[in-house]
């Protein structure tokens, strides 16, 4: 069983196992550290940032649903500066793979946000958030508009040699025609996927429960929706994928990887249970050796080959 | 954390008061901190429940709860019965600051299941140096939680029903104006409760010195600073701060309650 | 109590109350006789009925997900011909609305359907559904296609009289411009939504699940995202809604009706409580008047006001 | 219909006998019938889970059911206590047909939780006129689950244990096959178990004068018709049918095993 490989080269990113922490669930990583070392696990990703620190949403910010939870966070963050003197700091100790999850209200500063964050030493690579307003286009998500989001994916990649991942949200037509113009311009990896826009009604209130109206839709009950589109995003893409959606238990970490995940990302199931990064990372070599599995790299789209 | 039930009375119509003994003694438990339960082994309901702790063994064997069953959560948890299990994680958050010294005296405000965090509070070994009159609640006599518990650690304990079938007739801030008026100057207010009774209390030490902790009751999905759902305003500033870690008690002067 | 007035007109078809039973989830109606009265409820949808009878796909055609369930039922069906001679005769004497779902594999079989079901007395409604393969075009779906989704309902138009109601598909970036087209091109209502498309992976067989790969999710898990895109449709057309997804409880219905919906679909918990309808037809009233309402009408979009 | 757990008992390890009594009686029940078990009031795991009736009282006052723990919906119904409510609807399906008159002979064969159907067929209300000669298999001894029910309703009971710790050693089909070759001649035979199982006795069958009735274990959401998710492929047709509602039980020359 000790002999089972976990190791992981995601997009030229080391990780010792392919169970990392999701953005927006994690902190900036030393949270966690009230629960578990920080080297135990693969990696982990933090709240999205951005060049300035925002306020975030007026609450409601957050409801239970069905095997899920709605939240509309409203990107809450320190901003890049603070995340820098205050939290990367402490994190230099700490032996795993640190990914900044970061976004823009403009194309402009998305590209300032990959030109500062190529000079951090302790950050292993960078994830795009695209799945927020795009101020300039009136508000509408940049992870839905095919050109936008080349262009954001283009430009950084000139901004930076770090590892480039692109977040893709889940709630658009084809994912895979996203999926392949962040391989044609550039991107090193994908993360699959953001939330599920949702909303709930407070009948007592007759108005939405969230503050902000809508929410992104995250946890168990999004899980199948995301398999779907990992596996999609396998047949359309050679650039490594982060499988990403109500992860809970080790055999979901397996059904990600054979979809076509190289690794995957744990958000929700944090909040429910803050041991699962270890939990994970024990209960995994135990299944793949059941399953007669030597390595996380072999199964790697493991259910494509018929 | 793995507990087990030792435990469940119903106190009144809809509430219960859980004892759990967890497997590994609880380290020092501040009152007013909070617990977080997962209701079951399930993804529905998927989110854990943050609860106060309402009293606890010095040596951490032992803590309770006063749950109120407000909906299918607290109905679960308060269906449990001896010798169940519960997923427990905690305790969190700041808790209550130091009370006055012993020249000071506090007043401790509570409706509902907000007496939780003062079973704690006022038990013996914890019980704060200074004076302590504690105002209690309810719509009738019947809702007066934990009065026992609490009148047996008050220097002066004044109940408040809505039907006069305890105490004075009324809510339980017309009590706190009555003693204001009268004279009584507390050091400190805490209070926890109903979020109309903290702004009753606002209002009434508004312009005195006193400092007034409220304990808020915010959403929450981790209970612990990472999702970010539970935060509350500022007063000063344009920003907010997690309820779970800065609070659940604030200085009612900070924050917009 | 007994005062709360339930009825609902819904594009000219009278429902005594707001609960109808989805299609795929309630046959031909008749096999719920066995638990109740078919006339307590406000109506139901046949399963999808095409020109001919479809024996649909391979098993496993379904697998449960957390708080929903995945089917890949392949629209099975006994074909039109075989639904008017065995079915529809037999609904003669219930006092209950029967709306028809169906759908083609080209444009022309859609319109053929319409004009057959045009002439049935006992429909009182027919409900395109466009959520399946279009042979034409290479089996994408109907219902993903703009221009396609607007040919269909406006030839279907011209082809009958009785209330023509569009069932959209959750899986497209913005539904709203699928309503859009619909009312545009005649339609009198719409129903949303059809299932989300989601996967599974049979891990010790390194494979889907699923016989068909991909299957429609649906279940509780799908309510946050079917009641936000009721809530968008509402702002972005005037036709009535049917709310369809994960309804379980009377709160439920409540929430999709002051989302924007003037009725509701109950799909996959008739599974799980077949008695499910008759349940939420008494449990209305009592909630409704909790809330003060007096009728179903006065608070459809109520939580669209502030 | 509401059911009361009136027992629970390990009957084998990783197998559990449930006594469950409706509150309202069952109406007439046929061996091989089944019923869907919510599994618990919640949203996850959500499907009811089908499960054969084994054996009931002929009032319908109590029914049992052999439940094998293979997943988390098995292994929550094998945790329920006396005194337990659970939510059960049916009787479904077709179930098995009438079994040979006087004259002929019936044979039962039996793997894993495939016991269940014959418990109820095999009690003394309700079992056949005709001979019955039982085969039940099993890993070891051990597994033989409802042996002594079983065996106390068949004319002649043979066992076949993998290690040969009970009756002969090796699989029941091939028990079967000695019988045959011994020239016993049965008029039907009713099989319930794995599917190998099904289709070794499909083929052990093949030329000769024998009906087969296998009872399927498809994945099912409804149990009533209404998903059409069950369904098995006729042999005859290129069309499916619902197990739920044409079987479980069918005659193995109609369907594909
Ligand atoms: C720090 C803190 C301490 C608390 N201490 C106690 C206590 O000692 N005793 C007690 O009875 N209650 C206490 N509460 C409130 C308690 O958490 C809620 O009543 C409970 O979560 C409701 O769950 P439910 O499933 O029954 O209700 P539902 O309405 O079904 O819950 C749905 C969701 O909303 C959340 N929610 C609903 N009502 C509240 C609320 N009033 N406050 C916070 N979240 C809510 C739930 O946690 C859940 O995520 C406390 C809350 C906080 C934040
Ligand atoms: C008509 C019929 C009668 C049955 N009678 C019995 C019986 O008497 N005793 C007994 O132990 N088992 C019986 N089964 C099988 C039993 O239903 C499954 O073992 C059970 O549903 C597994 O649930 P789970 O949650 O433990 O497993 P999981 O694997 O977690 O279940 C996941 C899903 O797959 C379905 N599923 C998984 N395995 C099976 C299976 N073998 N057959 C059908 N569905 C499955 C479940 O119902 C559920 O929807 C019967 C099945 C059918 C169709
Ligand atoms: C409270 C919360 C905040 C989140 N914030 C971010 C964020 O800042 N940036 C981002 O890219 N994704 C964010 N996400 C999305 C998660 O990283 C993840 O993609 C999604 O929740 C699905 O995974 P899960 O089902 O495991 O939670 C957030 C999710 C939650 C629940
Ligand atoms: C087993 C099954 C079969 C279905 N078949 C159809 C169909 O034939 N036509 C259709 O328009 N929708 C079909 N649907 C979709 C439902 O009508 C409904 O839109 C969807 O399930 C969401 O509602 P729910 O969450 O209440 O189930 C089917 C759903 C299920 C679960
Ligand atoms: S509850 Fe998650 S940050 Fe406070
Ligand atoms: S289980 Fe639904 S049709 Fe058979």
């Amino acid at each position: 069983m000790s002999e089972v490989d976990l190791r992981v080269n995601f997009a030229g990113i080391s990780l010792k196992n392919p169970i990392v922490g999701a953005s927006g669930t994690f902190g900036y990583g030393k949270l966690y550290e009230q629960f578990y070392d920080l080297s135990i696990i693969g990696g982990f990703v933090t709240k999205g940032l951005s060049l300035k620190p925002r306020p975030g949403n007026p609450i409601p910010r957050i409801c239970e649903t069905p095997a899920g939870m709605l939240n509309a966070i409203g990107l809450q963050n320190i901003g890049l500066e603070k995340f820098i003197n205050r939290k990367l700091a402490g994190l230099e100790s700490v032996d795993t793979a640190v990914i900044v999850n970061f976004f823009g209200e403009t194309v402009d500063e998305y590209v300032q946000m990959a030109v500062k964050l190529d000079k951090l030493d302790g950050v292993s690579g960078l994830e795009i958030n695209i799945s927020c307003p795009n101020v300039t286009k009136g508000g509408a998500s940049f992870g839905t508009d095919i050109d936008t989001t080349g262009e954001v994916v283009s430009l950084c990649r000139e901004a930076t040699s770090k590892p480039l991942i692109v977040k893709l949200s889940p709630n658009v037509t084809d994912i895979t025609r996203f999926a392949r113009v962040c391989q044609d311009n550039g991107a090193d990896g994908l993360s699959v996927i953001n939330t599920l826009t949702g909303t709930a009604i407070d009948i007592a209130a007759r108005k939405p429960v969230l503050a902000n109206i809508t929410g992104g839709l995250s946890g168990p009950a999004i899980k199948p929706v995301a398999l779907r589109m990992v596996y999609e995003c396998y047949r359309a893409v050679s650039i490594p994928i982060f499988g990403i959606g109500g992860i809970s238990f080790a055999r979901d970490v397996v059904e990600f990887i054979m979809a076509g995940a190289s690794a995957v990302q744990v958000g929700t199931m944090n909040f429910v249970n803050p041991h699962i990064l270890p939990e994970l990372v024990s209960d995994l070599p135990e299944l793949l050796a059941s399953l007669k599995v030597n390595s996380v790299k072999e199964i790697v789209g493991a259910a494509h080959h018929d | 954390m793995n507990c087990k039930v030792l435990e469940n009375r119903t106190i009144a119509r809809g509430f219960n008061h859980l004892s759990l003994a967890p497997d590994k003694p609880l380290g020092p438990i501040i009152p007013g901190q909070f617990v977080m339960i997962r209701v079951r082994e399930s993804m529905d309901p998927l989110l854990r429940r943050p609860m106060s702790v309402a009293g606890f063994k010095p040596d951490g064997s032992s803590f309770g709860l006063v749950i109120q069953r407000i909906g299918r959560g607290t109905e679960i948890l308060a269906s449990l019965a001896a010798g169940d299990r519960v997923d427990v994680i905690g305790p969190f958050g700041a808790g209550f600051p130091e009370p006055p010294g012993a020249a000071g005296e506090l007043w401790i405000v509570a409706g509902g299941s907000g007496v939780a965090p003062f079973v704690g509070m006022l038990q013996p070994a914890t019980r704060p140096v200074c004076r302590t009159r504690v105002f209690l609640g309810a719509r009738n006599s019947g809702f007066l939680l934990c009065a026992d518990h609490l009148s047996d650690g008050a220097d002066v304990f004044l109940t408040a029903t809505e039907d006069g079938s305890a105490g004075v007739k009324g809510v339980v801030t017309d009590l706190v104006e009555r003693e204001l008026a009268n004279g009584y100057a507390p050091a400190m207010i805490f209070a926890c409760g109903p979020a109309p009774m903290m702004r009753a209390l606002e209002k009434s030490v508004s312009g005195r010195d006193v400092r007034l902790c409220v304990s808020l009751e915010n959403r929450m999905a981790c209970g612990f600073g990472a999702c970010l759902g539970c935060v509350t305003k500022l007063k000063t500033e344009q920003r907010y701060v997690a309820v779970c870690r800065k609070g659940p008690v604030f200085d009612a002067s900070t924050i917009q309650i």
